[in-house]
């Protein structure tokens, strides 16, 4: 779950790591009484879950609060990647010596956290990282000890931080990590740290995402991470919330499948034959009739959408639990989109037997069935 | 992994529990006990039921188990099977949080036992015994190992090798989680030890680098058996988590096609689509290097 | 540092512990108000640092808040071991189903943590761990990983107990496993620990002892440490005050030394050789000319001591330092019980010229030195 | 431990840092760096000072470390020698909470590194190197090992052993604190593969067991060379810390009396008092057993 900027700032602070003076604003008005009290020349910043905003436009500098007024008001009235912004927020303007970024990340590879740090802050870290390489430190944790202060000093020192600089850098990056321990953080990136012309360390930008699978030890997300739907589209947060895995992409063939790699090998399928998929839907293992119409309700409701394509390799799922399903749609709704079937396992004759009864047929190879539906939309 | 299994069902009393150790046994597991705490002295498809692993053990010979207790209890269970001595320790759960994977994965390493998973359908040795959700009736002996970060496909590209005459040794699920106990290296040297298999299959998916890592090993290593693969995830958009934990492509990094490449670039034989990949296994009889 | 049972107790409480219904009195009117706030038949507990208070009588029964008036205006008139009662507890009394002990102790023979359980609690555990054995389980935790559900859990099993009461009992344990965790405890025991009817655990009593070297991160106590002085004599106290690692003893015979295992072989040699020693005094290792000038006016200036052997074994410590010290109290105050003084090591010749200047010479070896000091007393 | 120890000072620019360190170095000890945070680029008694071990060892050559660092930050300098590979990792430092001291321990168990201390005078090979607080002078080679729970006493019967023309091998604190690194079993082991050391006299105390495991290792495995001993403390009084962190009799457990009679059942030799020991050492003159 990512938050948003003035959230990962609020719990920041709570932690001790400076950020700009500044606070959030739902109105331009707001923004502008923000300005008065903080004073000096002020950053209005789009509060969206999306990247790259600051390339779309919403974030803007002002010197008055008037100015401030008008530029909030603009930015109140964009959407971002398809992301209307409902809140802006308002900093004061940090004068940096210098800029930095750090980040603290999930390490696959090496199944630890690693802290990457770099002294060109403010832009691109992938840039960065693919042009110049050398400039991106790389220092991996303890996946049990985490940070101790002598791996934050290490980083500080390659930096090039001396003296009482690489102890107030060093207890920056510790605050970092004891933020993504407490709040199970799958990425801690501020970019960029900002050293201060009196040599303090403040976060001017800070990125938090909360591992998704941690949730239930943090009650104090669970009720933001059901309101907040700026991540996700309408129609994936409907899936969701009725326990579809689901991402809506921008073709026109829906698609439903049991068990996320198969799903993904059939977009990629229908894919290869020319079609394009209208999204990843994702039913699980052992889905039952319900789950399975859900899901071609939902589905076939959407406007994009012009053909269905049902992938079901049945394992602990069973077939006559999807057919079932699929059987309770045409009844109660009626298809209202070519459906096309592929489905065999675990009661697969019994499955097919209820398909039939309804008027449908189930194919048993995937490739012919992707086939076919690509042939659907006329592709 | 194999006929002197004997494992430990973790989580037995649940649905997911009791209706796979059916499944297990009837594949011809051989399960010791199950543990669920609170529920000692009870039975569960006719095994015994323990409230701890320690205690399971006192009464029941085992070295090896399976868990499926839910995600906030499963840090501790794997613990508490590392500490009784078993491995592999292979974990059905999913949605485990990733730092606890990572505490986990790490007591594992440091004493020496095997962590299938976690969010994994398990490991089977055909026609011996399984320890996972697989379903068993897709498979059939042959001298093929197999590795996946995905449950569903694996059935699928098994049931295609399966449907092509092709046997299978041994065939795992790694995990769809970020971090996973085993990955496509371990295997990979697994199954070059193996005597029973002769060609490898990898089935990964976007994300991560596990399969850019299996690359680099497979080139620098002159892996000596046969490998083929297939990548899922060519048509994934980057920033969306494709159902598993693990599926996501971070800025420019995870993506298939480079995977693909990189795989390839080893030696590897890559498929496009997941039919296609026991047609590669038949054209190519013979190992690669 | 020791706590007080009600100070365990409150904090014990806060970590869901559940503890007896009751308050702390430091009157015996407060002590009836609480029984007749509380009800029921009440038990009032000598809230002193030393052991053995039930022995010493006090803890005492009432059924009647009047009563409880009486007993606790006997027990706060008691002095147990030397320390004077300031505080009763006044608690409900719990009807037991079962009597329990548990503890959670610091294992230095294998470097962790070890829980001690048994269900013959209530009673001395030493006793029965040196008579029934098999009654007292060991179970060892993890030094990193600490207790986890499956320790509890085993123990609960092993104590006899099955279904929710072994996850009740688990949890209990996990909770004092916390405290110990949270505190730096040394030492966390309940004793009895009180299965109620209803089937719940209660710490009837609870010890905690917290690591005294771990003080810089509890500012909660710091204070505290200072402020209660049951636990040392008035002596001890004032040395400790002033830096010297002080016991005071029932000998007559005062002792100063630098460092611990040569002090402790000092009070050895002393009564090897029939003397009683008064104190252990260790100055530390590179005491200055002020620390031993305090040490031996403390020591010199206790009525029971009738002789002062002073055992110095240069190393880091220099005896020119010591002999200044020395002189320096001479000079002062004078001299009022017969020195012995032993004296080698770093700066051994200057030392000497400072006593001999002062009309004081030093010994060589301690065995002679701890003879001599001994016949000063005319043992 | 000798002429190819190079040592890292871990907090150098102290006052017990510096001291110490001139004293090491003018009795030989070769002394690779110096670490005290943010103090990186200066030099200490003509050591260069370097910020964190890590970068310290970037510049030069180093196999073990002495600590002086203050408690509240002693784990973590173990912690920082540890993971640089330095053994054995000596730590001077007094006052650690004993959870700290019990991680840290386990820290280096498990990472293979040996640790001397906490609380300790150090070790010195005598005539060769030192790294530790004790006075070099006391000492004279010879074939006696002597390991000990104190420090100035040490001294004391060091210095007792060297006036009646005893010499020794290797003498070290094993630390006063009750939770310690090397412990006298693992000082036992040591000391048997040592072929300059014939004899081994070890200097307890009161508290805890160690003495009682000692004995017990001594008769268990026949232990081949001949052990003498001193326990400080008959006169203490229960329940009272003496000093040390770990010199306390808690309940019937850990007095002076207890010790001396497992080590004599032991067939160890036990001096009353200190003077006894060169005594013992010189009547006895091959081992016992």
């Amino acid at each position: 779950m990512k938050l948003f900027e003035y959230e990962a700032k609020s719990i920041a602070q709570n932690l001790g790591i400076n950020t700009p003076k500044g606070a959030i604003a739902s109105t331009s008005e707001e923004a502008r009484d923000i300005h008065k009290r903080i004073g000096g020349e002020a950053v209005i910043k789009a509060q969206v879950l999306v990247a790259g905003r600051g390339k779309a436009g919403g974030i803007k500098f002002a010197s008055k609060p008037d100015e401030t007024r008008d530029r909030a008001n603009e930015i109140l009235s964009m959407t971002i990647k398809g992301e209307k912004v409902k809140k802006v927020l308002v900093e004061q303007k940090a004068s940096a010596k210098k800029e930095l970024f750090a980040s603290i990340v999930l390490d696959r590879a090496n199944r630890c956290q690693t802290v990457l740090a770099s002294d060109q802050g403010g832009i691109d870290i992938e840039d960065v990282a693919r042009q110049t390489p050398e400039k991106v430190l790389r220092h991996r944790l303890d996946p049990v000890f985490g940070m101790r202060s002598y791996d934050a000093r290490l980083i500080a020192l390659k930096l090039g931080y001396e003296g009482i600089q690489q102890s107030t850098f060093s207890d920056f990056l510790s605050n970092l990590y004891r933020l993504s321990v407490i709040y199970d953080a799958e990425l801690v990136e501020s970019n960029p740290v900002i050293e201060s012309k009196d040599g303090r360390f403040v976060a001017a930008d800070l990125r938090v995402i909360v591992d998704d699978n941690s949730l239930f030890r943090h009650p104090e997300f669970q009720e933001r991470s059901k309101e907040i739907s700026g991540e996700v589209t309408a129609l994936e947060s409907k899936a969701r919330d009725n326990g579809l895995a689901f991402v809506e992409l921008d073709g026109d063939i829906g698609i439903i499948g049991n068990g996320a790699g198969l799903v993904m090998a059939t977009l990629d399928l229908v894919k290869q034959y020319g079609g394009k998929p209208a999204n990843f839907c994702d039913v699980g293992g052992g889905a039952n009739a319900e789950h399975v119409a859900t899901a071609l309700q939902l589905i076939q409701g959407a406007e994009k959408v012009r053909a269905v394509f049902v992938n079901i390799l049945a394992g602990i799922t069973r077939c006559d639990e999807v057919a079932k399903g699929i059987v309770d749609v045409k009844k109660v709704m009626g298809l209202k989109k070519p459906l096309v079937i592929r489905m065999v396992g675990t009661n697969q004759e019994e499955g097919r037997r209820i398909l039939k009864s309804a008027g449908l047929t189930a194919m048993d190879k995937m490739d012919e069935a992707a086939r076919l539906a690509v042939s659907k939309v006329g592709a | 992994m194999g006929k002197q299994t004997r494992a430990i069902v973790q989580g037995i009393t649940g649905n997911q529990g009791s209706f796979h150790t059916r499944l297990m046994l009837d594949y011809g597991t051989k399960i010791a006990a199950g543990v669920t705490p609170g529920k000692g002295g009870t039975t569960s498809v006719g095994v015994p039921v323990f409230d701890t692993v320690a205690s399971a053990l006192e009464r029941t010979d085992a070295n090896a188990s399976i868990i499926f207790v839910p995600a906030p209890f499963a840090k501790e269970a794997g613990m508490e099977a590392i500490d009784a001595g078993l491995s592999p320790v292979v974990i059905i759960t999913e949605m485990i949080p990733a730092r606890d994977s990572m505490i986990l994965i790490e007591y594992a390493r440091t004493r020496g036992a095997a962590i299938i998973g976690p969010n994994t359908p398990g490991i089977i040795t055909v026609g011996e015994a399984k320890l996972g959700i697989m379903p068993g009736d897709v498979f059939k002996p042959g001298r093929v190992g197999l590795a996946s970060r995905s449950g569903t496909l694996t059935y699928e590209i098994a049931a295609s090798l399966t449907h092509e005459g092709i046997g299978q040794s041994t065939c795992l699920g790694i995990g769809g989680d970020p971090f996973t106990g085993l990955n496509f290296v371990d295997v990979l040297k697994l199954f070059r030890d193996d005597p029973g298999t002769d060609t490898v299959v990898l089935i990964g998916e976007i994300g991560g680098s596990a399969e850019e890592d299996a690359a680099a090993y497979i080139r620098d290593t002159k892996y000596p058996k046969r490998v083929a693969a297939y990548v899922a995830g060519r048509a994934a958009p980057p920033g969306k988590r494709m159902g598993h934990a693990g599926a996501i492509i971070t800025g420019t990094e995870g993506t298939a096609d480079a995977k693909m490449k990189s795989l390839r670039d080893a030696g590897v034989l890559v498929a496009e689509v997941p039919s296609e990949l026991p047609r590669l296994l038949l054209q190519q009889v013979s190992p690669l290097q």
